[in-house]
């Protein structure tokens, strides 16, 4: 794989225009995502009503991967119920941490993150926004200002 | 991390997987064995106490990761850092299985045994021990597990507390089960002696430890080269060993400990590789086991101790212990058979080393004499001087076996020492 | 002792020792740079500032040790191990050769440049540093010369000081004669920027701790692979390095220091090889360098880094460097010419590193591509956080270079550069 | 060279029967010498009149090479003038450490360990006790009891 196949335009766009990118003002969830080996940290807002993903937005910096993936991510998971996120968030992490195929019907525009499993070292940069969102989603306590310290070892 | 292939290769033997050890084929691994010595005799090595051979499956393993992946573990993009990386947490897990343990991120690499029991001793001690806590150690470690300990002491006015032996030169249970108590707040014990290869009975130790809520610490330097370890069912903490003593090499070692007790330890060694985030003033550290491996690691000597941790899984710990086994209880008879010469320890099994002396002959005469012969052999206090005075002696003549030993070099030990009694004329 | 015979011989070299560096015969040298790497492209390997690549004499030499001399060094009576000392003490004596040191009993061997530096830390530290005195470091460190200082400071309620840089990125001087004061212990300071490359005034800065009566503390990393170093005539306490940087293997480094500073100091790791006689209460120490060296060393590192010391001294390093300014400036002229690159740092002369960013492309995706276009790269911090924030950066691409790369290395890191901006629109 | 030659009988009879190994009430100059690799250590005693070497005792255990070398020495220098002892030892030192050719003529009996020299790790045991005599009577402060803990120092 030449890089040119994995930087594509829509990582491109998503990279120069990151979607929901913006404080929320009362969120019901929020889990910081740290990676310190790299220094990727964003901070993601959810809003969850009646047991739905109401509004989700994110504040922070990265690579061109790191901001592609939270980006997708927001656009997708916006309106689904915390069963059909969690399963999201497994499929997606699935075809970048197991051998497993990824599942274009669930993924959607996220298999264009699929080539990212070639490169090891880069791996965490796309799977840092999920297990954020599964920390804000379902992890306990999240509803605090919790700075999650313990993230970079779920993704070693 | 996604490591789908395996950077380094697991070794190829040639020898056989079942029966008997086949120790010719074995011997073959060692280019050492291959060596002339003194006076144009063949080298009979009885040292592997001190260090053990390296076989060429792992000699050469660490050269073709120089040649090829020559790079810095964490952090890198680039293929060959990636593949570096690759190769060192690889190594990490064979040591992991090497071990019986599951989570691969209670293995730390450090540089040898010392270093393992000194960063316990610091880490651990110097935040949880408080004026006058005891520690329990035996008369019977070596100088590494003792001076760490006096040092910790002296810096906490600790008192430390030494398990005598019996005549037969075992570790007295009763004593131990007498000083091991309620203010005992660290246990930490040789599991297989480097002088008389006596095997410590750690299951009963263990629970004098844990029956008083004392941490128990295991320093398997030789064990961990000798016998099948599995740290599912040795209730200790810590377990210490260096690389060089099983077939791998030196600079490297590795100190385990329970997660929970390592996440709760504050660094010892600090710097870059073990920090999350650092500014000026204050920094944060990295989770286990990178807070505990400060700057870059030995990375090729990773590599090379995972090699040799698979050699010695695929010749079988326990065939290797019962040919070590015959082997010394055939030394054992010869040496008794000559007469005139007192071996150390009443033992009726003995692991890896037996310590004799020539009656007549200084230790370091018989091991030059014995060199002479072509048979590598080591006198002296082997590192345990207050061993030695607990026996009643200043020094030993020490031998010392691995799986590479055979009868034939014991036959040539026996002639040896019959040149050296013929020489001061016993 | 007497050593007549050398056990480790010098490497040969096929290469001329005269006029400018024969980088073509040196590039044989090292294995790795017939690595295919991604997509088929041949390596470009410009991350020596993260870790050398070995040069075969060195692997040869340290596998010919493992092959042939495999046994502990210390008070073995038998020819292998006396051989194995004389290697490692052989090892001592080049490192302090190519240090200008004539005493080579102030070599000490360590892990890494970090293990230094914490032992300066502790051992020096611990017993000499009281509340209120003041360590005087820069922006620019490495973190390993930033967090045990943090440490001890925690531990002794110590006053740290940071030395800011200048807008070109140097330290700034008048500053520093500011911040080094009366009450400053120790200034401890990096010799050459392993970010952007800078070198430090030496002579000025320890003219300035001479001043106030403080320790002058070098961190050796980088320079010590890079240029000449005299120990003789920089007026320093302690000197630290990592023998991986410095085309030797990992596990090994070198902390040079004074001979009566290190006499006065207690020990940092303590067990067995550093002690003179162990009692089980206590115990007294080898002398100096013995003292620092606790448990069995990397033996065989040690071996390797001096091969790895001789070399270097063979391609001399006046030669190297220039070669090495030489590759700089154009990797700097060229990467200018391409515009929207940001180069960190306005020196007019830069050793071993550049760091650059592409504006609009993420160090991380920079050094992705790169490494998709077989250029060995390397992006984020560096182990510098507080020199980025002092730059105003979160992280960098960094380039590095070493006596093996080529200008041809620089056209093809710049066409992978282009390629980045063309990915990325820019 | 086979053992057989350096262990001769001459080496074998002193360390079998060492002479001068007694203390002494009232000597002029004592010195301790260590070996803390080996664990040999010896005290010297030396009684000095008018410039010469009047008697010389040792007490100590050690192996048969640092045994042998300590017997004869106290044969050797008993009578010497302190000039003639200082020659004797760098003469014996000489033999041992540098590459030069042992002078039999100075070095009589002594030179049954020459030996030695091929034996890196027991060069020690024979030259320790003449470090110690040249402690014992050119070190400074000698005649007081005095640990020399530096010795070892001097025999690397
Ligand atoms: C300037 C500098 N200091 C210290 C270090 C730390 O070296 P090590 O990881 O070998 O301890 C490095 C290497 O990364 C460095 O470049
Ligand atoms: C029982 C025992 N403990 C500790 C050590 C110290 O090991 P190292 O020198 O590798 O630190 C040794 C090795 O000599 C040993 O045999």
């Amino acid at each position: 794989m030449t890089l040119k196949d994995l930087y594509t335009d829509v990582i491109l766009d998503h990279y120069k225009n990151p979607r929901n990118r913006r404080e929320m003002e009362d969120p019901t969830n929020v889990a910081n995502g740290h990676n310190p080996l790299c220094g990727d940290k964003l901070k993601l807002y959810v809003n969850v009503e009646n047991d739905k993903i109401a509004d989700i937005s994110f504040i922070g910096q990265g690579c061109a991967i790191h901001t592609a993936s939270i980006s997708i991510l927001t656009e997708k998971v916006k309106g689904l119920t915390l069963d059909e996120a969690k399963e999201l968030i497994e499929s997606f992490i699935g075809m970048l941490i197991e051998n497993g195929e990824a599942d274009e019907d669930k993924l959607g525009e996220l298999v264009v993150l699929q080539g990212v499993k070639e490169l090891h070292a880069r791996v965490k940069c796309a799977t840092l926004p999920w297990y954020t969102l599964d920390l804000a989603l379902f992890g306990e306590d999240v509803s605090a200002e919790d700075d999650i310290k313990g993230l970079e070892i779920r993704l070693k | 991390m996604n490591e789908s292939k395996t950077v380094v290769q697991e070794p190829h033997c040639n020898w056989s997987k079942e029966g008997p050890l086949d120790v010719a084929a074995i011997r073959a691994d060692f280019p050492v064995l291959e060596r002339i010595v003194r006076n144009g005799k063949s080298l009979v090595y009885l040292d592997s106490a001190a260090r053990s051979l390296m076989p060429i499956q792992v000699i050469e393993a660490m050269k073709h990761f120089d040649s090829n992946h020559c790079a810095n573990v964490h952090r890198g993009i680039h293929l060959l850092s990636d593949e570096a990386t690759g190769a060192y947490e690889e190594a990490r897990a064979r040591i992991a299985s090497y071990l019986g343990v599951s989570d691969a991120g209670e293995i730390i690499f450090v540089r040898n045994t010392t270093e393992a029991l000194n960063l316990v001793a610091y880490a651990w001690g110097i935040h949880n021990l408080r004026s006058g806590d005891e520690i329990v150690l035996s008369v019977m470690e070596h100088h590494s597990n003792l001076v760490p300990w006096q040092q910790i002491a002296k810096m906490k006015d600790l008192v430390l507390k030494h398990i005598p032996i019996t005549p037969s030169g075992e570790l007295d249970l009763a004593e131990a089960e007498r000083l091991i108590g309620q203010k005992t707040k660290i246990v930490s014990l040789v599991h297989m002696s480097n002088v008389i290869g006596v095997l410590n009975p750690m299951d009963d130790l263990s629970r004098m430890a844990r029956n008083v809520g004392a941490l128990f610490v295991v320093d398997g330097s030789q064990s961990a080269a000798h016998m099948h370890i599995d740290l599912s069912s040795l209730d200790c903490d810590f377990f210490a060993f260096s690389g060089y003593k099983m077939l791998g090499p030196t600079g490297i070692g590795v100190l385990w400990g329970k997660r929970t007790l390592l996440e709760e330890m504050p660094p010892f060694l600090s710097g870059g590789s073990m920090i999350e985030e650092v500014g000026l003033m204050s920094s944060t550290w990295a989770p286990v086991p990178q807070k505990f491996e400060a700057g870059t690691p030995n990375i090729t000597g990773a590599v090379g101790l995972g090699i040799a941790a698979k050699y010695i899984q695929r010749m079988d710990r326990n065939r290797t212990l019962a040919h070590e086994h015959n082997l010394i209880s055939y030394a054992v008879e010869r040496l008794n058979e000559l007469g005139g010469i007192e071996i150390y320890g009443d033992l009726s099994e003995r692991a890896s080393a037996i310590a004799f002396n020539i009656r007549g002959i200084h230790p370091h005469d018989t091991a030059s004499i014995l060199d002479s012969e072509g048979v590598a052999a080591r006198a002296g206090h082997h590192c345990a001087q207050p061993f030695h005075v607990a026996l009643g002696i200043d020094s030993s003549t020490r031998v010392s076996f691995q799986c590479y030993n055979t009868r034939t070099d014991i036959d040539r030990l026996i002639e040896a020492v019959i040149i050296a009694k013929e020489i001061f004329g016993l």
